[in-house]
């Protein structure tokens, strides 16, 4: 077995925000790596911290966000300190994002050339290419997601494209740039399903072929299964389940993934469990002890008081449950 | 949608807005109570007289012929005779005009560049005391009207610090310069008078500042507070994150959407200080067609009143129509929205 | 199958672009809805599957087609629905932002249809309102809550609720949870669910969602580009699904277990891109994406065709088999 | 419930009070109000406000006796920037009270029925009157009629309506595609409970914002008509005359323009900041 090198990690993570003089503990110890060459997902219902995390691995909480404590580590070094210069490296050639929302993360009052332009520019700052080199990496880019006629998305400003367009326009200046690892938040959502498959088989493929490590957060548990080979399960905040995708999928642990994966409406049309009571908790004075409890059917006591900790049950499948744990 | 259509459209738009106004004045012209005839030739002339006035002025006629033939005579420039000077009304305008567009010129446009660099300076200073001060400026400013800065000026600068030039004019009697468009800084330039040139500019300084400060103040303000929403947009985190320099996403990516807003409102801006030029001439003396049309309205002076509120809505439609261009040219979306 | 409650026939819809083009957004769609069931409507964007939903509800005219109602053509040039037609045909929105108005209570905003529908004292309104609440699972204190302060599902709940203010028939539900988690939607699908059965109501389902549909229809619809591709009951649906953008659509779609990778039909790679409406390709409109395509596709529309009792198919490949058939039988 | 309420209203007084300022312009506007409708009774000459003349009392500096003055007909100064106050504000609130109501309604009709011919016809018919500064058209309305405060509020209400039905129209025309204006709709609800049940609570944030600060801009033209003589006709006081009164006799006798002037200033500057805060709750942008 070949040895294994984490090219970015995650450790002990915990984010909060301040809005309107209140502080809202969003991540609370969020740990995952992702290994050189291979794909992880995140998933979670939304409000549960996954976009949060994208962005702090990127460094850029929006004003508002402070890192409570941990570190991110990027070939071992912290990226949370690091002086402005190496940031701009890191993010230049490290690690790069597809935003969620394509309606807002495209500048609407500049072309779609200029962004790649500008973008490109720094990302192959080493390599001197010429103007025309970087256009021909984003009409490549373009076309490898599936947008047919480069020239004229190129020319064209962001309110001129379809929502679907728009998306795959950000997705192709991330690819464009060629970085280690990629960044996915919500790749699928704004496309149709006919589409989006297109989009997944490529980033899976640049993944098999070794040239990109992809996180990925989604709210699909289907496109997690469909892309990656690991898998964290995020709920408020918090990572409760992990493991091997096909594992974790095939013998959820957490009652949370287990309840999720019930309200699945799935293709072999056995009905759909009744939901999850209840909703997220309020950020603001989360459960003292686990953050599923106040939701949870097998709650104890000792969830209500204690945080449990992962507790691994063999393949590197691990979730953080007082449940597992005791074996109930 | 191309540039240049939706200008047409813009333009055409204009066109409609503009008739709608001359139907607007025309009322208001024969809502007047009296006599037109009798209102303009005086009490002491015999009806004879008066009927042949109504027939050589149309009169007798429909009120929508009346319009009519107002309205053809207004398009050839005939907008009739002043009751004031007992001129011909066009060649008042025609002569107070300048003098009310260089005023204009200069209150609205060089202080723009003063309104986004205050704008762009307290935003990226937000909290600290540059952006306090520029705020507290910005209220008080915004807070006190055209009339009481012209006031304050003349007690400031005209009687405490004499640094104004003798209140009055737009140039001190000893120059003598030639007459190429009107614009005396300019003339004056172009005649080879530098010295002519700095007086007809401090002539100009503090009526100028009175019209424009508020706006300017207004302006900055719109300014601070666009960049301040916009540095939290995804697009802006966005080449945030792809390691493009703080400095380069602030000029690239930051500020051109950041002064649209501002652009946008310059449109209005400068129309209002049209109509704060009715006061602010007449504070200072401006010999302007601002001031010329105050007379006109405390005088009853209808054919003056109608043609100056129609120029100057002329001026207004006109500035604003390159307004909206400019913002076109900065903001491709505007291209397909109607504008106003 | 029960009585027809809805039939609509060769419908079409345009709409004229600025710049003298039309977009064809429905163009000759027919399709019944049975008393009682569920019939879905699936699609990608741009596949006409709303047009056809607000024009049913009457938010525009036809440009062409009939939409007969209990036997009458709603969509008929100059005819103006009734208060009761209004009443019994009603409507989910998609977007739980903005079914409600933000701005004011739960109850005014239920209060809304039972104004126009149902006027009664004040004090019956709110034991009204209260029992509508109840029939959704919500507890009757919603009603003073504004929307902003309840969840997305809850506020499709209520949208429920209103709807079923008027004593509807038949509902349309437009994308009613595809902006909600799947914990969240499992609980308004399932109220969704034992309110038709309770009520009798039909449902006309809009989505693009066809698992869901998997565990929700009676008989699903996939359109393409405003025409209808295939019709069929579920079961059959997915057990043999036939025409070629079906089994793209199935084969894409994301699955979390193995049991679900068998049923899709595999090795079907997406490939192009759904064409703009504004000039959807001649012929037949999903030739250009088609594995399958032949000389005829490009040229000729195919018809709907009944392959199997109650299975339809739009497919120059169906069309040919089923006249070969027909021939041969014709021969014996 | 009643907790609930609690918790938006402290909430909503912290971003009332966030920028800090606010809260002076709500005290600002308070004072005015108090000095407006007590002025009678704390003006020290309330019987100046007319046509008194007090010889042996003309053209005072500011002193115990008269904390600004006396004009050169021996009246108080004060007094009469109290009673002045009364005319500023009533002018506010009736041009609002008319103004808001009918661009209300012109704005959210052309809103709703946008790409038609009622949009046409009607936002036309408001473009016109914002194709003239408003002071210009303002000025001639108030000439041509006959001088006085009744006039300048018809003027000034005249050249104030459009503005609301602009602000009208972009709601309306934003929130006609929403949901639940189409589910009345189609539900059958007629087009009042769509235009004052629909579609006004949804413009409210934005129209209360926008008062709340023409209230000072109103108050500021109000003071310019009669500056040049077209509003309250002396010997009643206004701001406006009341300056122009004393521009004739700068700069020696300086308290006759100065403190009407910083009147104008601090009643705008009042309304201008409280508009900011009530913004601030609606999160809505003031100009």
């Amino acid at each position: 077995m070949e040895e294994k090198t984490n090219v970015l990690e995650v450790r002990d993570l915990s984010v909060s925000y301040t809005v309107a003089n209140v502080k809202t503990h969003v991540l609370e110890n969020v740990n995952f790596s992702v290994e050189k060459g291979k794909s992880v997902g995140i998933v979670g219902e939304s409000g549960c911290g996954k976009t949060t995390t994208m962005r702090a691995i990127l460094n850029v909480l929006p004003s508002n966000g402070t890192v409570e404590s941990g570190e991110i580590l990027y070939n071992g070094e912290n990226i949370l300190n690091m002086p402005n210069n190496k940031l701009q490296d890191y993010r230049q050639k490290g690690a790069g994002m597809i935003f969620q929302d394509p309606s807002s993360a495209l500048n609407p009052v500049i072309s779609i050339r200029n962004q790649f332009l500008e973008a490109l520019k720094y990302a192959h700052k080493d390599k001197k290419l010429t103007k025309a080199q970087l256009l021909e990496k984003a009409a490549k880019a373009l076309e490898q997601v599936s947008l047919a006629d480069p020239d004229r998305i190129l020319s064209s400003y962001p309110f001129q494209l379809s929502g679907g367009m728009r998306q795959r326009v950000c997705i192709a200046i991330t690819l464009a740039a060629e970085r280690q690892i990629l960044l996915a938040d919500e790749p699928g959502t704004a496309l149709d399903v006919t589409i989006q498959d297109q989009i997944l088989r490529l980033i899976k493929s640049l993944v098999e072929a070794g040239e990109l490590s992809v996180i990925m957060v989604t709210h699909s548990l289907g496109v997690i299964r469909q892309v990656t080979t690991a898998v964290n399960i995020m709920y408020a905040g918090t990572i409760v389940e992990g493991g091997d995708t096909k594992e974790v999928f095939g013998h959820p642990m957490h009652p949370y993934t287990q309840a999720l994966m019930d309200c699945l409406p799935k293709l072999t049309g056995n009905g759909i469990a009744k939901g999850i009571p209840g909703r997220i908790p309020d950020y603001s004075s989360p459960p003292g002890g686990c953050r599923f409890a106040p939701r949870c059917p097998y709650v104890t006591d000792r969830c209500l008081t204690e945080k449990p900790v992962p507790h691994e049950t063999g393949g590197g499948h691990w979730t953080s449950c007082f449940k597992a744990e005791e074996g109930r | 949608m191309s540039l240049l259509k939706s200008i047409l459209k813009r333009l055409a738009s204009a066109l409609v807005v503009l008739l709608g106004l001359t139907i607007i004045i025309f009322v208001l012209m024969r809502i007047v109570p009296g006599d037109p005839a009798r209102l303009a030739l005086g009490a002491n002339v015999t009806e004879d007289v008066l009927e042949k006035y109504r027939e050589a002025n149309h009169l007798n006629e429909s009120l929508p012929m009346q319009y009519v033939y107002w309205l053809t005579g207004a398009l050839r420039g005939d907008f009739g005779m002043s009751a004031v000077t007992k001129r011909a009304v066009i060649q008042d305008i025609t002569d107070f005009a300048p003098a009310t567009i260089e005023l204009v010129l200069w209150a609205g446009f060089p202080p723009i560049l003063a309104a986004l660099f205050l704008g762009v300076t307290s935003a990226q200073h937000k909290n600290k005391w540059q952006d306090y001060l520029c705020r507290f400026l910005g209220y008080i400013f915004v807070a006190t009207p055209t009339f009481v800065f012209a006031v304050l000026f003349v007690l400031v600068f005209g009687y405490w610090l004499p640094v104004m030039p003798t209140i009055g004019g737009r140039l001190s009697p000893s120059f003598v310069i030639p007459d190429i468009t009107g614009l005396y800084v300019l003339d004056a330039l172009l005649g080879g008078q530098p010295a002519a040139a700095w007086d007809a500019f401090l002539h100009l300084l503090f009526p100028a500042l009175a019209l424009a400060l508020g706006k300017t103040m207004q302006e900055a303000r719109i300014t601070r507070s666009s960049m301040l929403q916009n540095a939290d947009k995804d697009y802006i985190t966005m080449v945030t994150s792809q390691g493009v320099p703080q400095s380069v996403v602030n000029r690239k990516f930051l500020l051109k959407p950041s002064v649209i807003p501002t652009v946008t409102i310059i449109g209005m801006d400068i129309a209002t200080m049209f109509g704060n030029a009715f006061l602010v001439e007449r504070i200072f003396n401006w010999p302007g067609l601002s001031s010329y049309g105050m007379t006109a309205i405390l005088n009853k002076d209808t054919n003056a009143v109608c043609a100056v509120v129609l120029i100057i809505g002329l001026a207004f439609t006109l500035t604003s129509i390159a307004v909206d261009i400019v913002a076109m040219i900065l903001d491709p979306r505007m291209r397909q929205k109607r504008t106003r | 199958m029960g009585d027809i409650i809805l039939e609509i026939k060769d419908l079409k819809k345009y709409f004229p672009l600025a710049d003298g083009r039309t977009v064809k957004a429905v163009d000759g769609v027919s399709m019944k809805l049975y008393k009682g069931e569920t019939l879905g409507l699936v699609g990608e964007s741009g596949c006409g599957k709303s047009t056809i939903a607000y024009t049913v509800v009457g938010m525009y005219g036809a440009s062409g087609g009939e939409v007969l109602y209990k036997g009458t053509d709603l969509a008929k040039k100059g005819y103006k629905r009734t208060l009761k037609q209004k009443g019994e045909i009603q409507i989910v929105f998609q977007d739980p932002g903005s079914s409600l108005n933000s701005r004011r209570t739960i109850e005014k905003s239920m209060e809304v249809p039972l104004d126009i529908h149902d006027r009664m004292p004040k004090e019956k309104k709110t034991e009204r309102i209260e029992e509508l609440l109840e029939m959704v699972g919500l507890p009757k204190e919603y009603k003073s809550k504004m929307p902003r302060n309840i969840g997305g599902g809850e506020r499709q709940l209520i949208s429920v609720a209103r709807a079923l203010a008027t004593n509807p028939e038949m509902i349309i539900l437009d994308e009613p949870t595809s902006a909600l988690d799947v914990s969240v939607q499992a609980k308004v699908i399932n109220t969704l669910i034992e309110l038709q059965k309770k009520l009798e109501l039909s449902y006309l389902f809009i989505t693009h969602d066809l698992s869901l549909m998997r565990n929700v229809a009676t008989r699903v619809a996939i359109l393409y580009l405003g025409r209808l591709c295939e019709l069929a009951p579920t079961t059959e649906f997915f057990h043999g699904p036939l025409h070629p953008y079906t089994q793209m659509l199935l084969s894409s779609i994301p699955v979390v277990t193995e049991e679900e990778e068998a049923i899709k039909p595999g090795q079907i790679i997406s490939q192009g891109e759904i064409p703009s409406p504004v000039n959807a390709p001649k012929g037949c409109t999903f030739h250009t994406r088609c594995r399958d395509c032949m000389e005829i596709c490009k040229t000729e529309m195919p018809v709907m065709t009944e392959v199997e009792p109650e299975h339809f198919v739009c497919c120059h490949k169906y069309t040919a088999k089923q006249e070969k058939q027909e021939k041969q039988e014709k021969q014996k | 419930m009643k907790a609930e309420r609690k918790e938006a209203m402290i909430k909503n007084w912290y971003k009332f009070s966030a920028g800090g300022v606010s809260v002076i312009g709500l005290a600002i506007v308070l004072l005015i109000i108090l000095l407006a409708v007590f002025a009678p009774v704390i003006a020290p000459y309330p019987e100046d406000a007319g046509a008194v003349v007090k010889f042996a009392e003309s053209s005072q500096a500011p002193s115990m006796e008269h904390i600004m003055g006396t004009d050169t007909m021996g009246r108080d100064v004060f007094s009469r920037l109290l009673i002045s106050l009364r005319g500023s504000l009533l002018m506010g609130v009736l041009v609002l009270a008319i103004a808001v109501p009918v661009g209300f309604v012109v704005g959210v009709l052309a809103g709703y029925y946008k790409d038609t011919w009622v949009e046409t016809v009607l936002m036309r018919i408001v473009d016109i009157f914002l194709s003239v500064p408003a002071l210009v058209l303002a000025l001639a309305i108030a000439a041509i009629l006959e001088p006085n405060l009744r006039n300048s509020m018809i003027a000034i209400t005249i050249m104030w309506w459009p503005w609301y039905a602009r602000l009208s129209f972009g709601v309306a025309s934003s929130l006609r595609t929403e949901n639940y204006i189409v589910y009345a709709e189609l539900t059958g609800a007629k087009l009042s409970h769509i235009i004052f049940k629909e579609f006004l609570p949804n413009t409210f944030d934005q129209i209360l914002t926008k008062m709340t600060l023409d209230m000072g801009y109103v108050i500021c033209m109000g003071a310019t008509l009669s500056f040049v003589g077209l509003g309250e006709q002396p010997p009643m006081p206004a701001l406006g005359n009341m300056i122009n009164d004393g521009v004739k006799f700068l700069p020696e006798m300086w308290w006759l323009a100065i403190y009407p002037a910083v009147t104008i200033i601090v009643i705008v500057l009042g309304f201008n900041l409280l508009g900011d805060g009530v913004g601030n709750i609606f999160n809505v942008e003031g100009k």
